[in-house]
């Protein structure tokens, strides 16, 4: 299941949804990503907090990305049923921005490909964030680490 | 006709959000494409030749530059991604 | 919050209790195990359907066992908040069986730590799971599968 | 005296889940315990000499067959685990 929205989702409701539809899974792994109310910069130490921040995408693309990234996630790993929730629009902190959850037979599997959904997402799928804090405004620069974290999954 | 997107801070700095260009002579591929606009357009525009801080979709799917095109592509230049 | 119980669990309020204590996470990352139907077998392929599980443990040493576990992932990795909850005595099919949530100011490390928690759990904390079926009762055997995943932990 | 507790299939397969007992004279660390349960009582007891089969357990921590006994801990006997 895959949503790209501006509501808020209940973890609570997407849990015992998976739960349900996953047949005789023996795991489930669950991530959900939270607005933090700092951002490190890794020049300039903490930045100011944030007041509000304001997710872009690119509507089509972005469901169709993700799609290719679930897919592969699929090929790889044994996956009974899954989750992709993102949301879009004005954000505050402590709020819930993604979620990921996976059934699957094996612990190992749920584990990897909830992880593997996360770091391909965080690089490959059209979505761009912008903080406004009390000294203005501005758009947030991809972090090396996210790149590296995909890196890793890439077969040799 | 190309229909292009441009997002983000790019939209920002480039201050358009769409548009809709016939492929020029040269723009045989997304590369000459880019170099077409960095060149024709100047300032701002040249942030286009930058392939670490730009990416293209073409039909919305991420591209190398050497990508060729028909001149019926829905195209798109935007930063590197930062959901999740 | 570490706690091992014969009473099911609620995931939601679990998740509730974590994302409220976890101060400024970017990151929750939970995992439920669940009993399967079936168990595989290394050698007879599929086994009868399980009736009932009984776990077994061995009070005091197991919540110590934990701990010691849970004080390891600590020492790895940026942990803000954390549960661990283990169900002993009868299950059945399709119930929840372990929960483990971590939150975390970056997801590497709250999939890592609910993961490592999870590996070590299976093959360093004492519990022992006997299987009820139609064609009799018998003891589960560890998987080489759990103790290899464990030891790839393993500093060098 | 050691508080000697028996776990899952060892104590169906010994009849027994727990005993106190005083340490006996060569039983100065785990391995010689476990081989003198093994030989004065024979049988099933044997299985206590397979350290892959039988763990063991010094005051609710799990020790190797080398730990040394002083007669006055818990010991606990059990097969690998399988929980989770």
């Amino acid at each position: 299941m895959l949503s790209v929205q501006e509501a808020d989702f209940d973890v609570a409701v997407l849990y015992a949804q998976l739960r349900s539809t996953a047949g005789n899974a023996g795991a489930i792994v669950s991530f959900t990503g939270l607005v933090r109310e700092f951002y490190e910069s890794s020049e300039a130490g903490r930045e100011p907090a944030v007041q509000r921040l304001v997710l872009e995408h690119y509507p089509g693309m972005t469901e169709k990305a993700l799609m290719v990234i679930v897919d592969e996630a699929r090929s790889r790993w044994d996956v009974l049923a899954w989750q992709v929730i993102h949301r879009v629009g004005p954000l505050e902190a402590g709020d819930q921005i993604v979620h990921v959850g996976i059934a699957s037979t094996h612990r190992g599997d749920a584990f990897a490909a909830a992880e593997f959904i996360m770091d391909y997402l965080k690089t490959r799928a059209p979505f761009w964030k912008k903080q406004h804090t009390a000294a203005g405004a501005h758009w947030i620069e991809s972090r090396s680490a996210d790149e590296t974290a995909r890196a890793r999954w890439e077969k040799r | 006709m190309l229909n292009i997107q441009y997002f983000a801070s790019l939209r920002e700095t480039l201050g358009r959000s769409s548009e809709t260009l016939a492929l020029p002579e040269d723009g045989s591929t997304v590369a000459t494409l880019a170099a077409y606009l960095a060149t024709s357009r100047g300032g701002q525009w040249e942030i286009l030749l930058d392939a670490t801080q730009v990416l293209v979709a073409v039909n919305q799917t991420i591209v190398d530059r050497s990508h060729p095109l028909t001149g019926a592509e829905e195209l798109a230049f935007f930063p590197p991604m930062t959901g999740g």
